[in-house]
C-alpha cells in the first residue's frame, strides 16, 4: 500500500504491494469474522451495518467527519515525531493539554470584550501552545534526561488525566457541582460555527486541509521535513552531517505537540464546548494506529483516519440493530494494523529470500 | 488502631500481587532484550478470559489457566511478528495492547455481571501467628502467596541460575550470546512467552479474586498494564525492586483513601498519580549517570575513580543494553 | 590437534570472501595468516569457529569430518576464536562472563568453577578479580580473559583475529609470550594479521590471502619483500605530498587534552597550514577518533582551545564547527555516515549546508548529478545509500563534504577500498588542499600514512606525540611509534 | 431468528411506537444501567406495540467523539419517537437535543432541567425530568446499616462529590442515626458514619482511589457495614470475601433491584429504582400525543413499597437481614409511609453552620441542591479547596 516500490532488480518478480495489501485487509476481516462469529453474530450482516451506519444520510457521513478531524490531524502530528523516529506515546496528554490550555483560555476571555471570533482564535492559539508544552516535557526529559519518550509520554499521559479530572471536579466545577459531564458549557456565541443542520464545521475541515498542506510542505520541501527523515533514519549519521539534532528533535516534538493541541482546542470549541473528563477521546492512540496502518504517508493517513472515523461511527449502530457492542470497531481497526504489520514482515522475508536465491544464482 | 495499619497494610500486599506478578513477567521479558508494551491488554483480555473460563466451567483453577494461556497467545504473537517477522517492537506491542482491550470488551460483553468462583484467603497455619509478620504476609490468598514467591525466585533464577546467565547475556548483548551458542531467538522468544504468561495471570487475580466479577469498561483494569511498565522501569528490572515499585504504587493509592479526609487541601489525584511523576524522575536519576553534563562532572575524577563511576554506576539500575534492539544473526 | 580444511567457500551478495581455500593446521604450530583488509581473513576464521556456515566445504579434525552449527559446537570439540572486537559482555561480571558457556547444572556453582578458573590462570599465570565487570577492563586484559575462557572450555586451538589491535606493546609482548607458552603446552595458535613484523616474531609459517584465494604458504622467517608481494599482488609506489611550507597557518590548537573511554591524552599543541595533509598514526582506538571528533565540536576536550584564523571555537554545538567549515568524516560507513532508506540526492541535500527553509528540487538534483559524475560514482540520484557497493558510499563519503570545508577530518578515508581507488580517492582530496583546505585524516595503513601525509601525529594509548614530518620517517620508525618505542 | 420475525413485525409496522434510550454505562451492568434498561422492556409489555431501542456505553471514553444529543439521533434515525437520556453526564446533550428537536418527548432521568424553580430550568416544551426520591431508599438503607451494625461504624463508598451524592450520602446518615438511637435505643456518640469518595463513578486506575480498596479498607477498620454510593459492585463483592473469610460485615449495594446478585449472608437489602411506571406513563402520554414536560421526582408508593407497578423506588430486604430486624426495619418504613420526616431541624452542616433550625423541614430545592454534608458525618464535603 504505502510501501515504495524499490528500484532494484530483483524485487520485480514478487507480488505487488497491492497483493500484500489487500491479503492483509482479508486477513484482518477474516480475523474479525471469527470473532463475530465467536460472538454469535453474523459478519455479513454487521460490516453492511456498520457501512449502513456509516454512509446512511449526510448527517452519518457529517458524524464521520467530525470524528475525521481531530483523527486526522493528530495522525499529522505523528507523523512528524514518527519520521523522527520518535514514539511520542504521550499525544494524549496533548491533546488533552491542548483541550485544557483552551478552555482556560476561554473562560478568561468569555467576559470579555474581544469579538468570538477572536477569542476562539485565541483560544485554539493557547490550545496549541498547551501541547506544545506538554510536548516538550517528553522531549526535554528524552533529549536531556535520557528518558525514553514511551515512558515519558505514558508518565505524562495519566497526569494529564489526572490535571483535566481535578480541574473539572475542583476549580473549574459547575456551579455547585463538579459533573463528569464536564465544566460549564461555553456560551453559543464561542462555539465554532457548524453548517446549519449538522454537527461539522467547515471551518475544521478547511484546517485539516491546510495543516495538510503544511504538513507535506514541511516534510517534503523544506530542509526541516528532510532533516527529521534522516534522523529518524540514522541519528548519528545525521548528527555526524552537520544537523542539529536536538534542535530538531525538539521542533519535531513541539510541532507534534502543537498539532495534537490544536486537535485538542477544536474538541472544545467545535464538538463539547467545554471541558469534559476524557476529552482525548482515545483519539491520540487510535491516530499512532492510523499513522503505522499508514505507513507514514500524510495522504494514505487522510484516507486510513477517515476508514477509522467511519468504523467508529458506523459502529453504533452495532447495539441499536444488532445488539452487539460497538467495540467491534476497535477490533477491527487494531487487527488491520497488526495483519499489516504482519504482511509487511512476511513481505521482507519474502525479498530477502529472493535476494538470497539471486545470488545463490 | 496498630491493628488497622497492619491490615491495611496486608491488604496493600494483597492488592499489589497481580501488579508483582505481571511486572515481574515484564522484567523476564525485558530481560531478554524484548520490550512487550501490550502488557495493559493482556491484562484485560486474561482478566475476562479468566473470568470466563472460570464461569463456564465453575472451576477457578481452569480461569487461572486460561490466563496464563492468553498471555503466553499473546506472548508468542508479539515474539512471532518480532523475531520471525523482523517487525518494530513498538508497533505490535501498542497494537497487541489495543486489540487485546477492544477484544477484551467486545468478547466480554456476555459475561457482565455475572458471578464465579471467587479465591479466598488461606491462612498459613503457625506462620500466621508470627507478631506482625503474620497478619501482614500470612493471612492471604494462594496467588499473594505466589506473588510473595515470584520475587525471591525470579532474584535466583536471573542472578544465581545457569538459565538466568543465559537470558541476561542475550539481553545485554545478543550477538556475543550467539558466539557462544546460545539460540538468541530461542531464549527471547521464551521469556517473551513466559513473561507474558505471568501478565497473564495477572488478569484472572483480579476478576477471579482481587475485584471479582467482570464488568466491562467499568472494572476498573484499564490502565493497569501501563502501571506495570512504568513499575518494572521504576524497579531498575530487579525482581525485588520491581515488587518494592508495586507495593509503593498501592500503598500511595491506600494512603490516599486513609487520608483523603485529613489532607483536604491537597486534590485526591496527587497521591494516584504520584507513581508516574516517580517513575520520570528515577529514570532521570538513572540516565543521569549516561548524561554529559554528569560525564564531565566524573571526568574530573582520576581514570580508576571515573572508570568505577561510569560503569558500576550504570550497573545496578541500568536497562538491559539491548532492550528493544532486534537481533538478526547470519 | 591436527586440522584440515578443504575447498571452503564464502560469499556475501557479489563479494566472494573465501573462493576455495584448503589448509592443514598441525598440532602444536602457531600458523599466521596474513592478507589485506578485506582479504577474507575474518571470514576463513569465522567459519572454522563456526560462527558462520560455510557455502561449500569440508572441515576435518584430527582426521574426522566435522559439522559447525555454533560457536559452541567448534569450542565442544575444541576450537576457539578471539574475535576482532572482543565479543564479550561488558555489562556482567567477569565470572558470569567466563560460566556463560557451561552446559551442566542448575545453579550456578561459584566455588567449583572458581577453582577450574583458578587452575587455568595458574597455568597461564594472571589472575582476575572475578567480581569485577568485564567492562572496566582494558583491550588487552579483556583479550586475555577471553583466551582464559576458551582454555577453561578445552579448547585445542585458538584462534586470534588481529589481537593486536588497540593493545599496548607491553601487553603485546605478554599476549606473544602467552601464545608461545600455549604452543609449547601443545596447543594450536591460528594468528591473524594483516603486519608482517609480527608474523615474523611469533610464527614459524603463515599462509597469505588475497581477495578470498589462498596465495601463499611460508615458511618463517623470511624477508618482507616477498610476503608483500603476495598480500598486495604489487609493490606500491611513493609519491611526493603538495609542498605547503609556505602556506600560512589556518588553525590552531592550544593546550588541547582529550578524553576516550579509557583515557586523557596528554595536552596538544598544533597549527594546521592551509593546504596541509595531517596523518593520525596509530592502533586503532588510541585515541586517533577521539582527536578527530573533539576538533569537530562532536566531543568536548577536557582542556584546551581550538583556534579558526584566530577565533576561538566554542564546543557545545556542532553546528558553529560546521559553519566554519570544519567537517568529521566517519569511517563506519552504513552507521555513521550514510543513512539506509534515503536517496543519493537527498544525501547531498543533507549535507550541503544552506540557510534557505525550502528544498530546491531542481538545483539539488543538478548538484547531484554533476557530484555522481565528478565522483563517478556508480548509481543514480534516486538510488537509496545502501544499493551502493562499498567502494561508492566511501565515494560518495567524500563528494558529499561541502565545498566550502575547510577543514577535513576523516576517520579512515580510504577504508575497504582497493588501490585504484584509494589513489582516485587521494587525488580528490589532494584537489581538495590546492584550494586551500587542510587534512586531518587517521589510517591504520603506515603506507598510506607516509604517502599522503606533509606531517604525521603518532598516538599511542592516549599519548600523543609531536608532529613528525613524514620525510624524516620511515615504515620502520613510523612502525616502532605507534608500538610505543622510540618515545622520549 | 431476526429474518423470521420480520415479515410479521412488517405489518404493525405503522402502528409501532419506538423509543430511544441513552444509557451511560453498559445495559446489562446490574446496576444504574440495566435498572433503565429493564424499565424500557417493562414499557414494552405494558404498551402494546412499542419497541426499545437503545445505545449504551455513552461516554466520551467509551464512545470517543460523539455526544449524546448525537447518538440521540441515531436513535431518532432508527424510528424513535421518545428518548430517554439516563444520566446526569447528558444533562448538556439532552438539553441541546431537545431544543433542537422539539417534536420529539425527551426524557432526562435524574436532571433538572424541567424544574421551574430549579437552578438549571431550561424551559423546554419538551423535556421532563423524571428522579426518584432515593433519600427515602438510602433512609432505609442507612437503617438496615445502623440496626445491622454492631461496632457502630458504617462506611460510604460515595463516587464523585456533587449535589446528588451528597444529599443521598446525608439521606443514608440520617437514616442511620435514626434507627440507631429510636430503633435500637443506643448512644449516639457510638455511631461513626464516614464516607470515602473515590473521585468518580467507577475505576481508573492511577487516577481514581480503587473502590475495592476503600471497601477493604473500611472492613479493615473495623466498619462493618459498608453502603455503596456507586453504581459499581465493590462494596458488595468486598463484603462478600469478607464474610467466607469468617468475618461478620455486611454491605448494601444500590441502584438495581437484582443488586443482591447471587451473594449470600452479607446483603442487607437494596435501595433500587423502579423507573418502569413512570416511562410507561411518558411513552402513553406520547403516544396519546399529549406529553406535558414535568419535573417528577418521585416518592415511592408507600402502601407497596415494591409493587413494579406503582412504586418509582423500593427496597429489597437482602438474605443477611435476620427476622427480627427486617421486622424493626419493616416499622421504620411504616414510621416513614406515616409521614416521618429526617430532613427536620434541628439540623447543622458539616461546617457548624445551621442548614434548618428547630422544627423546620427542608424544602425539595434544600435536599436537591444540599451545599454539604451533614453535621455529624466523616468525611469531604467538597473536592479539595
Ligand atoms: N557479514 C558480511 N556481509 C557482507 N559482506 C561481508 C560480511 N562479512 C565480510 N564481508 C565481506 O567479505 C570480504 C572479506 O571480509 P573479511 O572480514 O573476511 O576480511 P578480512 O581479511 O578479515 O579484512 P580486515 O583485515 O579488514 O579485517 C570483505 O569484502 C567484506 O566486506
Ligand atoms: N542492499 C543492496 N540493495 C541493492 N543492491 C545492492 C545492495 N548491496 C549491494 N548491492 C549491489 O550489489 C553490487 C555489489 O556490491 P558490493 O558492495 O559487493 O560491491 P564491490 O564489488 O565490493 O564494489 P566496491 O569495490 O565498490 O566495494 C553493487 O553493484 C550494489 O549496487
Ligand atoms: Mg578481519
Ligand atoms: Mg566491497
Amino acid at each position: 500500500m504505502a510501501v515504495k516500490e524499490k528500484k532494484i532488480g530483483f524485487a520485480k518478480r514478487l507480488p505487488s504491494s497491492a497483493v500484500f495489501s489487500i491479503a492483509s485487509t482479508v486477513g484482518a476481516l477474516l480475523f474479525t469474522s471469527f470473532i463475530l462469529w465467536m460472538a454469535g453474530a453474523q459478519p455479513g450482516l454487521t460490516f453492511e451495518k456498520i457501512l449502513a451506519g456509516a454512509f446512511g444520510d449526510s448527517v452519518k457521513i457529517a458524524n464521520g467527519l467530525v470524528v475525521w478531524v481531530p483523527l486526522s490531524l493528530t495522525a499529522g502530528a505523528l507523523i512528524i515525531t514518527f519520521t523522527a523516529g520518535l514514539w511520542n506515546l504521550g499525544i494524549e496528554g496533548q491533546i488533552m493539554l491542548g483541550a485544557i490550555a483552551a478552555t482556560g483560555t476561554l473562560r478568561v476571555l468569555q467576559n470579555s470584550l474581544l469579538s468570538p471570533v477572536l477569542i476562539i482564535l485565541f483560544a485554539c492559539l493557547m490550545g496549541m501552545v498547551g501541547g506544545a508544552l506538554w510536548a516538550a516535557l517528553t522531549g526535554i526529559l528524552r533529549l536531556f534526561g535520557g528518558v525514553s519518550e514511551i515512558f515519558a509520554g505514558v508518565g505524562l499521559n495519566f497526569v494529564a488525566t489526572a490535571l483535566s479530572l481535578w480541574l473539572i471536579f475542583d476549580p473549574w466545577k459547575r456551579p455547585g457541582v463538579g459533573s463528569m459531564s464536564g465544566t460549564e458549557p461555553f456560551d453559543e456565541r464561542l462555539w465554532l460555527a457548524t453548517i446549519p443542520g449538522y454537527r461539522l464545521s467547515l471551518w475544521s475541515l478547511v484546517l485539516v486541509v491546510v495543516v495538510f498542506i503544511g504538513l507535506f510542505i514541511l516534510l517534503k520541501k523544506t530542509r526541516f521535513g528532510i532533516q527529521i527523515k534522516a534522523i529518524g533514519k540514522n541519528l548519528e549519521a545525521a548528527r555526524l552531517m552537520g544537523i542539529q539534532t536536538r534542535k530538531q528533535m525538539m521542533a519535531a516534538m513541539l510541532l507534534c505537540g502543537g498539532l495534537a493541541g490544536l486537535a485538542g482546542a477544536l474538541q472544545v470549541v467545535a464538538v463539547y464546548h467545554r471541558l469534559i473528563p476524557s476529552i482525548s477521546s482515545g483519539y491520540g492512540f487510535l491516530a499512532m494506529l492510523v499513522a503505522m496502518l499508514a505507513n507514514n504517508n500524510l495522504m494514505l493517513a487522510l484516507l486510513v483516519a477517515y476508514l477509522f472515523a467511519i468504523l467508529n461511527i458506523g459502529g453504533i449502530q452495532l447495539p441499536i440493530v444488532l445488539h452487539l457492542d460497538s467495540t467491534l470497531s476497535g477490533v477491527l481497526q487494531t487487527a488491520l494494523v497488526l495483519f499489516f504489520l504482519i504482511m509487511n514482515g512476511v513481505k521482507q522475508h519474502l525479498t530477502e529470500r529472493k535476494e538470497r536465491n539471486r545470488h545463490a544464482e | 488502631m496498630q491493628s488497622d495499619v497492619l491490615v491495611g497494610l496486608a491488604g496493600v500486599i494483597a492488592s499489589a500481587a497481580p501488579i508483582v506478578i505481571a511486572a515481574i513477567g515484564e522484567t523476564l521479558t525485558e530481560k531478554s532484550g524484548m520490550l512487550n508494551l501490550s502488557v495493559n491488554g493482556i491484562i484485560l483480555l486474561s482478566a475476562m478470559g479468566g473470568f470466563a473460563v472460570s464461569y463456564r466451567t465453575d472451576n477457578l483453577a481452569a480461569g487461572y489457566l486460561a490466563g496464563i494461556l492468553i498471555g503466553a497467545l499473546i506472548g508468542l504473537i508479539l515474539a512471532f511478528c518480532t523475531l520471525t517477522l523482523y517487525q518494530s517492537q513498538v508497533a505490535v506491542g501498542l497494537v497487541l495492547a489495543f486489540l487485546c482491550r477492544d477484544l477484551s470488551y467486545f468478547l466480554g460483553n456476555g459475561f457482565m455481571g455475572l458471578t464465579a468462583p471467587v479465591m479466598h484467603s488461606a491462612t498459613l497455619p503457625f506462620l500466621s501467628e508470627l507478631p506482625v509478620l503474620g497478619s501482614l504476609f500470612f493471612d492471604q490468598t494462594v496467588m499473594t502467596y505466589l506473588s510473595l514467591l515470584c520475587i525471591p525466585t525470579a532474584l535466583v533464577w536471573i542472578n544465581h541460575t545457569r538459565y538466568g546467565l543465559v537470558l541476561r547475556s542475550v539481553g545485554e548483548r545478543p550477538e556475543a550470546a550467539f558466539a557462544r551458542g546460545i539460540d538468541v531467538k530461542k531464549v527471547r522468544y521464551l521469556y517473551t512467552i513466559v513473561g507474558s504468561a505471568l501478565v497473564g495471570l495477572a488478569g484472572p487475580i483480579y476478576t477471579l479474586g482481587l475485584k471479582p466479577g467482570w464488568k466491562g469498561s467499568m472494572t476498573g483494569l484499564d490502565g493497569i498494564g501501563w502501571i506495570v511498565l512504568a513499575i518494572t522501569i521504576f524497579g531498575g528490572w530487579n525482581s525485588f525492586r520491581v515488587a518494592l515499585g508495586a507495593y509503593l504504587f498501592e500503598l500511595l493509592r491506600w494512603l490516599g483513601l486513609v487520608y483523603q479526609a485529613q489532607w483536604s487541601g491537597v486534590p485526591s489525584q496527587v497521591l494516584q498519580v504520584a507513581p508516574f511523576p516517580l517513575m520520570i524522575l528515577t529514570l532521570v536519576f538513572v540516565n543521569m549517570k549516561n548524561s554529559e553534563w554528569f560525564e564531565s562532572l566524573i571526568s574530573l575524577l582520576p581514570p580508576p575513580l571515573y572508570r568505577f563511576f561510569s560503569l558500576k554506576g550504570k550497573r545496578n539500575k541500568a536497562a538491559p543494553s539491548s532492550l528493544g534492539i532486534p537481533f538478526r544473526n547470519v | 590437534m591436527e586440522i584440515e580444511i578443504r575447498n571452503i567457500h564464502k560469499s556475501f551478495g557479489a563479494v566472494h570472501a573465501n573462493a576455495g581455500i584448503s589448509l592443514t593446521v598441525h598440532a602444536g604450530e602457531i600458523l599466521g595468516v596474513l592478507g589485506e583488509n578485506g582479504a577474507g581473513k575474518t571470514t576463513l576464521m569465522k567459519i572454522l569457529a563456526g560462527l558462520q556456515p560455510c557455502d561449500a566445504g569440508e572441515i576435518y579434525v584430527d582426521g574426522k569430518l566435522v559439522h559447525f552449527q555454533s560457536a559452541d559446537s567448534a569450542l565442544a570439540l575444541g576450537i576457539g576464536m578471539l574475535s576482532q572486537d572482543p565479543l564479550d559482555f561488558p555489562m556482567l561480571t567477569i565470572f558470569d562472563n567466563l560460566y556463560l558457556g557451561r552446559k551442566k547444572g542448575f545453579f550456578i556453582q561459584k566455588n567449583s568453577f572458581r577453582k577450574e578458573v583458578e587452575k587455568v590462570e595458574d597455568l597461564l599465570a594472571f589472575h582476575f578479580k572475578l567480581s569485577e565487570l568485564v567492562g572496566t577492563l582494558s583491550i588487552g586484559e579483556r583479550q586475555q580473559l577471553e583466551i582464559l575462557r576458551l582454555l577453561v572450555y578445552g579448547s585445542e586451538l585458538i584462534i586470534l583475529d588481529e589481537p593486536t589491535t588497540g593493545i599496548s606493546t607491553q601487553q603485546k609482548k605478554q599476549l606473544f609470550d602467552l601464545l608461545k607458552r600455549l604452543a609449547e603446552l601443545g596447543k594450536t595458535v591460528i594468528f591473524v594479521t594483516h603486519k608482517l613484523a609480527e608474523v615474523n616474531e611469533l610464527c614459524r609459517r603463515t599462509i597469505v590471502l588475497r581477495q578470498g584465494k589462498l596465495v601463499g604458504d611460508v615458511a618463517l622467517p623470511c624477508g618482507s619483500a616477498s610476503l608483500i608481494q603476495a598480500m598486495f599482488g604489487k609493490a606500491v609506489d611513493l609519491q611526493d605530498p603538495l609542498d605547503v611550507s609556505r602556506s600560512e597557518e589556518q588553525f590552531e590548537v592550544r593546550h588541547l587534552v582529550i578524553k576516550d573511554a579509557h583515557f586523557f591524552s596528554n595536552p596538544v599543541n598544533l597549527s594546521v597550514r592551509k593546504g596541509e595533509i595531517l596523518g593520525l598514526a596509530g592502533m586503532e582506538g588510541s585515541g586517533q577518533k577521539a582527536f578527530l571528533r573533539t576538533l569537530a565540536g562532536l566531543e568536548k576536550p577536557l582542556d584546551g582551545a581550538f583556534f579558526d584564523e584566530g577565533d576561538a571555537l566554542r564546543w557545545g554545538s556542532t553546528h558553529s564547527f560546521t559553519k566554519r567549515g570544519v567537517y568529521f568524516m566517519p569511517a563506519a560507513r552504513m552507521e555513521e555516515g550514510l543513512i539506509q532508506g534515503m536517496t543519493v540526492q537527498e544525501h547531498f541535500i543533507l549535507s550541503q549546508p544552506a540557510e534557505e527553509i525550502m528544498i530546491d528540487r531542481e538545483r539539488s538534483c543538478r548538484i547531484s548529478e554533476t557530484r555522481i559524475k565528478e565522483f563517478s560514482i556508480h548509481g543514480s540520484s534516486s538510488s537509496n545509500a545502501e544499493e551502493l557497493s562499498g567502494g561508492n558510499q566511501q565515494r560518495l563519503l567524500i563528494a558529499m563534504l561541502p565545498e566550502r570545508a575547510r577543514l577535513l577530518l576523516l576517520e579512515n578515508p580510504t577504508r575497504g577500498l582497493d588501490i585504484e581507488s584509494t589513489n582516485w580517492i587521494w587525488e580528490k582530496l589532494h584537489e581538495r588542499c590546492k584550494k586551500g583546505a587542510s587534512i586531518l585524516f587517521a589510517s591504520p595503513d603506515m603506507e598510506e600514512l607516509l604517502r599522503f601525509s606533509n606531517r604525521i601525529l603518532v598516538f599511542f594509548a592516549g599519548k600523543i606525540s609531536e608532529p613528525f614530518f613524514s620525510r624524516d620517517l620511515n615504515s620502520e620508525k613510523l612502525g616502532a611509534l605507534i608500538g610505543g618505542e622510540g618515545w622520549r | 431468528a431476526k429474518g423470521t420475525s420480520e415479515p410479521a413485525a412488517n405489518s404493525e409496522e405503522s402502528e409501532k411506537f419506538v423509543f430511544g434510550m441513552l444509557l451511560v454505562g453498559a445495559y446489562n451492568d446490574q446496576g444504574w444501567n440495566q435498572a433503565h434498561y429493564e424499565a424500557g422492556l417493562y414499557v414494552q409489555d405494558h404498551i402494546p406495540g412499542t419497541e426499545m431501542i437503545y445505545i449504551d456505553k455513552v461516554n466520551t471514553a467509551d464512545r470517543p467523539g460523539t455526544t449524546p444529543d448525537q447518538l440521540a439521533e441515531e436513535l431518532v434515525a432508527q424510528g424513535a419517537k421518545l428518548i430517554i437520556f439516563d444520566s446526569d453526564d447528558m444533562k448538556d446533550g439532552a438539553h441541546a437535543f431537545a431544543a433542537a428537536h422539539p417534536d420529539i418527548p425527551v426524557i432526562h432521568a435524574s436532571g433538572d432541567g424541567a424544574w421551574v424553580d430549579g437552578n438549571a430550568y431550561q424551559n423546554l416544551p419538551n423535556l421532563a425530568n423524571v428522579m426518584g426520591r432515593m433519600e427515602y431508599g438510602k433512609e432505609i438503607a442507612g437503617c438496615a446499616a445502623a440496626l445491622s451494625s454492631t461496632t457502630g461504624k458504617i462506611g460510604y463508598l460515595g463516587p464523585l462529590i456533587n449535589e446528588e451524592t451528597r444529599r443521598l450520602t446525608a439521606s443514608a446518615y440520617l437514616g442511620a442515626k435514626y434507627c440507631w438511637e429510636n430503633v435500637a435505643g443506643k448512644d449516639p456518640a457510638d455511631l461513626t458514619f464516614e464516607v470515602t469518595w473515590i473521585g468518580f463513578w467507577s475505576n481508573i486506575p492511577g487516577v481514581t482511589l480503587d473502590p475495592t480498596q476503600v471497601a477493604d479498607d473500611f472492613f479493615n477498620r473495623g466498619y462493618d457495614v459498608v453502603i455503596s454510593g456507586i453504581d459499581t459492585t465493590e462494596a458488595l463483592t468486598e463484603a462478600q470475601k469478607y464474610a467466607d473469610e469468617g468475618n461478620t460485615v455486611f454491605a448494601i449495594p444500590y441502584d438495581f433491584k437484582g443488586g443482591c446478585g447471587q451473594t449470600s449472608g452479607v446483603c442487607l437489602g437494596v435501595p433500587y429504582y423502579n423507573w418502569g411506571p413512570s416511562y410507561t406513563s411518558y411513552v402513553q402520554s406520547a403516544i396519546d400525543g399529549n406529553f406535558t414536560p414535568s419535573w417528577d421526582y418521585l416518592a415511592p408508593n408507600w402502601e407497596d413499597l415494591n409493587n413494579p407497578d406503582t412504586s418509582a423506588l423500593g427496597f429489597v430486604k437482602g438474605d443477611a437481614l435476620p427476622e427480627e430486624n427486617g421486622a424493626k426495619l419493616d416499622d421504620f418504613i411504616a414510621e416513614l409511609a406515616g409521614g416521618l420526616n429526617l430532613w427536620k431541624g434541628p439540623l447543622n452542616l458539616q461546617d457548624g453552620t445551621v442548614f434548618l433550625a428547630e422544627g423546620e423541614t427542608a424544602t425539595d430545592y434544600q435536599v436537591w441542591y444540599l451545599p454539604q454534608l451533614l453535621e455529624g458525618m466523616l468525611g469531604l464535603s467538597t473536592a479539595a479547596e
